[in-house]
């Protein structure tokens, strides 16, 4: 276990340091990065200082130092638009964008696991038809534009929802709603998918040999491994959700991460983009690391090997 | 004569497949007597697996279903229990071991908890009793230092620990009948050895019945007081292990006897079935062993044989069964 | 000639009872091609065309709305119906050009990856794993702002994430698949690194690659409008479904049915492939968990 | 007479490596260690043990899928790591190898005919009226019928896949054919069908054969001599007979004392080798059969017993000179 988590940890590193080099190159490659902080009315004595204030006239390798060594300390200069400092919205708007993604996960768990289960015990079912139907409208319908109905029905038409920001709890309702009917979908189709292998497998026949009640099957010898597979797809999973929260912020102007992006690109804020996706990737990345640790915990053939 | 222990009538179990209906196990009868083993010999797809199961009533649903028949355990017909009453059955008066000694434990549960889940549903032991039960059934099925065990991970152990594991969950509530499925297909010689020499020992202390699965005449040879020849999902032969071999009465049996390659002496030539096993989506009207059988006479391909009996617990299904001994080569 | 034609009939028709053909599915999906090819030719309206004297009309079945504007107009009176046609084209293309980019590259990466093991495979998989557990839409995000919203920065961005899905897939096949004895054979019979990896591994991945092509379908095309309802998808004046919804937002109260067909658009299509790959994949090989 | 193939003191180590980042060996596991023995033109040569005691990793070095830790293998006198482009070529077509799984041996994919002829497409320049005339030719020596070039493996039964396997063996004229449990996988009926296939096609061709295998009935039945295999190393080889009736070895004994009996009169209450294989990871000091020997002396737990020949062309490696243990020798 002890090799399963460090491996994780220095591909994270690995995976950092690829996505770092990735915005670097992409600035440079796109021209003079002092063009994407300036206006059109900066003259070219604005130009001169600005890159040597950034430190364009060093060598590159030099240069991408030190956009790392800001970067680590959480430097990204201030936003275009309101000049504030980067990291301050970020940070402002994180916990936000944490308090939907768990809402929406716990409500979007709690749905797919009964749905996945009883779907792949009753397979052929109309009850299965059902499930599957609604796992089906959940992976097609955009996110964006559920949200969107949403607020047709519960905001515009029976007024009894607020459609944006997040002042009362009742604001929490429809966006991890929205949010929560994506993610669920997802769960539980691979619920169900690896409930079904697993209620095949001999051990489950063995526990059915001993007299094991078939609730008890079910609920705790299949639904234990078939969740493990589930959690096996934690890293991408989690970046789904990060997606999905993107969206569902913007549709319902939540004052999240999300939010902050879409306002960078309406903007064109640079600074506030380039933070918003290495902090977001950095949240992202750190998120997976801790659902696979969990699920080295918790699997037994991780935990006791190597 | 007392009463068999398990008598089984005309059991029929089929399944709905993609191309059709097929009849697995198409109106077997036997019986097991209290304290025998009683081997059900066949190769794959002959019905010897889905007839332990129908005991078992564990016929994977929906595609499959039990069509008629009756399995009676000491005269009550486990078919006509409901659900709830066959679950005290398994495990508590019948257990089972499986083949794959290696996907046959749930890799999530300690070895431990495995055993005294199965002791806590049919016994009134609890606590400490419990565990010491559980590390006691591990002792007799001869893992050492069975109490470290107990908190081990299945993955673990080797394969044939874990099948004595197997073995030690199927026997833990003292059933009076074990179902072994082949329980050692997949074990090396010398491992099945050990695994067989241990059933035989179970079964002299405890006197229980055990019906011995396999596809291997060499291993009802060496275990089973009688046994079963299964072919296309019927049985064409019953008798006692030594009637079997000394004087087998069906061509099948014949066969496979003279196919068998002896590890006790060298054979200059041996005899092999012809053709391919039968396909059950479509068998032959008459006797399914007709297209293979060298003896075959016209009436084996219009009608199915009857039951002939030979001698005292010696059944065959064939039309030009010998009533003489076929001596084997 | 007859018995022919009347085993294709049989065919058909075990299909369509025994195996659950998705009829609507299919239906949808060829529409939706025929769409992309010849969207100006069947819809009623050009996409552009402006008419202020019929804005925000509903559609037909509401008070005030017209046949003519079968699904209403939108805020510069254009038809709703014909955008939504001509649209088509614009998912059409991403998905098109993103599938074959990630699912050739992916292809490629998971067989020489699973194929020769080793050191090439850690660092590929590595990075698989990487791009696949990073949040897509920031990377396309950050392209667009970088480089400025185009076609091809939608068709990269997808591409890159496609290309770990595919290869991670391909890969688990492959390592079973190079394990079968049939590649020992071939080895013995001194078959070259590249004939093993053409002509037995490739064929025997043919199945799950149309599986995951399939439903990776109705994921692009969502990916793609959500992308452009961000403003980071394709620019232009030409109707793309996800920045129809994005722009008739603020009609949500007033109009709902501006941003709403073209939603609805998004889903009935997205479904339909899903409804296909699961289909494909429940009859091709039901065992294909993996492929999510 | 000049044997084919010689196998000298071959060895195949897996190294097992730990560490998360910079990977270092930790241990070797010893599939194959300091193996030595030869097969002559037309002759059957069995290797027998128990899973994991590296019979098949043989048959792959042979078959050139593994590269060698150390040894040299010999073919008609010609090392093969020292064979250039013809010579391996040549190679190539004279050993040929079926295996176990006849499901797994066929390319799903691929008709029949394409399976059949893959060797002389790759390694002969033939025409393809010569490649179909040689298809007919193998397809009657194994007795399938000529029609089955168009199907798909999947629409064989077992016993025929593995007939279709041994086709594609024998397309390129073999000198030598690795059976690695050629026919373990298949129901009993069958088993004897291809066993005497074999058996016929051997001696219509001169054949050799390395028939690995578990089985002892099989291979006291097909078998002209036959190696025990334990835990990476060969314990004892000799004359079949030899073997079965005048065997020195207590691990050689064990095996056929397990071995099921072929009628109830030959049933022999509990005879039994206790334990299990160890891990190849940890191969015990000394004699490596001593951890599960009821005879191990001081002298085997320290000293490896080297081979030595004990009657003629019979070798044991063991430091119990006595004589052979008898039947029944591990009864408790």
């Amino acid at each position: 276990m002890k090799r399963f988590i460090v491996v994780r940890i220095v591909q994270m590193f690995v995976t950092l340091i690829l996505l770092s080099v990735l915005i670097f190159s992409l600035i440079r490659i796109s021209g003079d990065p002092a063009a994407l902080l300036l206006d059109e009315s900066a003259t070219e004595k604005d130009y001169q200082l600005l890159r040597v204030e950034l430190g364009l006239d060093e060598p590159i390798i030099a240069q991408y130092f030190k956009f790392i060594s800001r970067a680590a300390v959480g430097d990204f200069g201030l936003s275009t638009n309101d000049r504030v400092p980067v990291l301050i919205s970020i940070g402002g708007a994180l916990p936000n964008t944490a308090r939907l993604a768990l809402t929406s996960l716990v409500l979007a768990l709690s749905m797919a696991v009964p749905l996945g289960v009883i779907s792949a015990v009753k397979k052929g079912s109309v009850y299965d038809h059902f499930a599957r139907v609604i796992a089906g409208l959940g992976q097609s319908v955009p996110t964006f534009w559920v949200g969107l109905v949403l607020i047709q029905i519960f905001a515009v038409n029976f007024r009894i929802l607020p459609s944006s920001g997040m002042e009362t709890s009742a604001h929490y309702i429809l966006p991890s709603a929205t949010l929560a009917l994506f993610m669920m979908s997802g769960f539980a189709r691979l619920l169900r998918s690896s409930m079904l292998e697993v209620l095949d497998s001999e051990f489950i026949k063995l526990a059915r040999i001993k007299g094991v009640s078939e609730s008890s099957v079910v609920w705790k010898h299949a639904l234990r491994n078939s969740l493990m597979s589930v959690l096996s797809f934690g890293g991408m999973y989690i970046a789904i959700l990060m997606t999905g929260t993107i969206l569902v912020e913007t549709v319902f102007a939540w004052p999240g991460l999300g939010r902050l992006a879409y306002e960078g690109i309406i903007n064109q804020d640079f600074p506030l983009i380039q933070g918003v996706v290495l902090i977001g990737g950095v949240i992202v990345m750190l998120s997976s690391l801790l659902t696979d640790i969990l699920y080295a915990y918790l699997d037994p053939r991780i935990r006791f090997s190597g | 004569m007392t009463q068999p222990l398990l008598k089984v009538t005309d059991l029929k179990t089929q399944f709905r497949t993609k191309w059709g209906l097929v009849k697995a196990v198409d109106g077997v009868s036997f019986h097991v007597k209290h304290g025998e083993t009683f081997g059900i010999v066949g190769e794959s797809g002959s019905g010897k697996s889905v007839t332990s199961l129908s005991i078992m009533r564990l016929i994977p649903q929906p595609a499959g279903r039990i069509v008629s028949g009756a399995i009676e355990l000491d005269g009550l017909n486990l078919l006509e229990l409901s659900e709830k009453e066959m679950r005290d059955y398994r495990g508590g008066k019948i257990g089972m071991i499986l083949q794959d000694p290696l996907s046959s434990l749930n890799p999530l549960f300690t070895i431990g908890s495995q055993i005294i889940e199965g002791l806590r549903i049919h016994t009134s032991l609890k606590g400490r009793s419990l565990k010491e039960r559980a590390i006691d059934l591990l002792r007799r099925v001869h893992i050492p230092s069975p109490a470290m065990r107990m908190k081990d991970w299945p993955h673990l152990l080797s394969g044939g620990m874990r099948q004595r594991v197997v073995g030690a969950i199927s026997i833990s509530c003292e059933p009076e009948l074990l179902i072994a499925d082949e329980p050692t297909t997949a074990l090396d010689a010398t491992i099945q050895l050990q695994y067989l020499n241990l059933l035989k020992r179970i079964q002299k202390e405890t006197r229980l019945s055990i019906i011995f699965v396999t596809h291997d005449l060499g291993a009802v040879a060496y275990l089973c007081h009688r046994a079963a020849v299964m072919y296309a999902g019927r049985i064409v032969e019953t008798a006692t292990v030594k009637d079997l071999f000394d004087k087998p009465a069906h061509p099948y049996t014949i066969g496979l006897l003279n196919s068998m390659q002896k590890v006790e002496k060298k054979a200059d030539h041996i005899e092999s079935i012809k053709g391919q096993p039968p396909n059950l989506k479509n068998l032959p009207i008459g006797c399914s062993f007709a297209p293979r059988c060298d003896q075959v006479k016209d009436i084996c391909k219009e009608k199915y044989p009857e039951e002939t009996e030979l001698g005292a617990d010696h059944l065959v299904r064939c039309w030009v069964v010998k009533k003489e001994a076929v001596k084997i080569k | 000639m007859l018995t022919s034609f009347l085993n294709a009939g049989k065919w058909l028709w075990h299909l369509y009872v025994k195996r659950r053909f998705p009829l609507f599915a299919v239906s949808t999906i060829v529409s939706f091609f025929a769409l992309a090819l010849f969207g100006e030719n069947l819809s009623p309206f050009p996409p552009n065309q402006v008419d202020l004297g019929a804005r925000f009309s509903p559609p037909f079945w509401q008070e005030g709305g017209s046949i003519a504007h079968f699904l209403g107009t939108d805020g510069l009176g254009r038809d709703i119906l014909s955008r939504i046609m001509i649209g088509a084209r614009n998912s059409c293309i991403v998905a098109i050009f993103s599938l074959f980019l990630g699912g050739f590259l992916g292809t490629v990466i998971g067989i020489v990856s699973g194929y020769f093991g080793g050191i090439v495979d850690g660092i590929l998989m590595r990075m698989g794993d990487a791009t696949i557990a990073f949040p897509i839409i920031l990377l396309a995000i950050l392209l667009s702002i970088i480089l400025g919203p185009s076609l091809l920065n939608v068709v990269a961005a997808l591409g890159l994430v496609l290309w770990a899905r595919y290869a991670r897939v391909i890969r688990g096949e492959v390592l079973s698949l190079k394990e079968r004895d049939f590649v020992a054979l071939a080895r013995v019979a001194g078959a070259s690194d590249l004939r093993i990896m053409v002509k037995h591994i490739l064929p025997n991945i043919y199945n799950t690659l149309l599986v995951l092509l399939t439903l990776q379908v109705g994921w692009v095309i969502i990916v793609e409008a959500a992308l452009s309802f961000m403003g980071a998808g394709l620019p232009g004046p030409d109707p793309v479904w996800g920045s129809m919804v994005a722009k008739g937002r603020q009609y949500v109260t007033s109009a709902w049915w501006v941003p709403f067909m073209p939603g609805m658009a998004i889903a009935i299509v997205c479904l339909s492939f899903n409804m296909l790959g699961d289909w494909l994949r429940e009859v091709l090989d039901p065992r294909m968990r993996q492929v999510e | 007479m000049k044997p084919i193939l010689d196998v000298q003191k071959v060895k195949k180590y897996f190294p097992v490596e730990r560490g998360a980042i910079f990977r270092k060996v930790a241990g070797q596991i010893k599939a194959v260690d300091n193996i030595s023995f030869s097969i002559v033109p037309g002759e059957t040569l069995a290797l027998v043990g128990e899973s994991g005691c590296g019979k098949s990793t043989v048959g792959r070095l042979i078959l050139n899928l593994l590269p060698v830790t150390g040894g040299t293998i010999f073919f008609s006198g010609i090392p093969l790591e020292e064979m250039d482009r013809s010579q391996r070529k040549i190679y190539r077509s004279a050993v040929q190898a079926v295996f176990q799984d006849p499901m797994s041996s066929l390319s799903p994919r691929m008709r029949i005919r394409e399976i059949i002829a893959e060797g002389l497409v790759i390694n002969q320049s033939l025409s393809r009226n010569e490649i179909d005339s040689k298809i007919q030719q193998v397809l009657d020596q194994v007795g399938l019928p000529q029609d089955a070039i168009k199907h798909y493996p999947h629409e064989f039964s077992g016993g025929q896949r593995q007939r279709i396997a041994i086709a594609r063996a024998l397309i390129v004229d073999p000198k030598l054919i690795i059976l690695d449990e050629a026919v373990s996988a298949l129901d009993v009926s069958i088993q004897a069908q291809i066993v005497n296939l074999l058996r016929d096609l051997q001696r219509e061709f001169h054949l050799s054969y390395l028939f690995i295998a578990h089985s002892l009935g099989t291979v006291r039945y097909i078998s002209d001599r036959i190696g025990v295999m334990y835990l990476g190393s060969l314990v004892e080889i000799g004359p079949a007979e030899e073997i079965f009736t005048n065997l020195h070895h207590p691990y050689t004994r064990a095996l056929i004392d397990a071995a099921m009996p072929s009628h109830p009169d030959f049933v022999r209450e509990d005879v039994v080798l206790a334990g299990e294989v160890p891990s190849a990871l940890n191969v015990p000091e000394g004699c490596r059969f001593n951890t599960r020997c009821p005879f191990a002396k001081d002298v085997c737990r320290q000293v490896e017993p080297e081979m030595f020949e004990i009657g003629p062309g019979h070798f044991t490696a063991c430091h119990m000179l006595d004589g052979a243990p008898e039947a029944g020798f591990f009864l408790n």
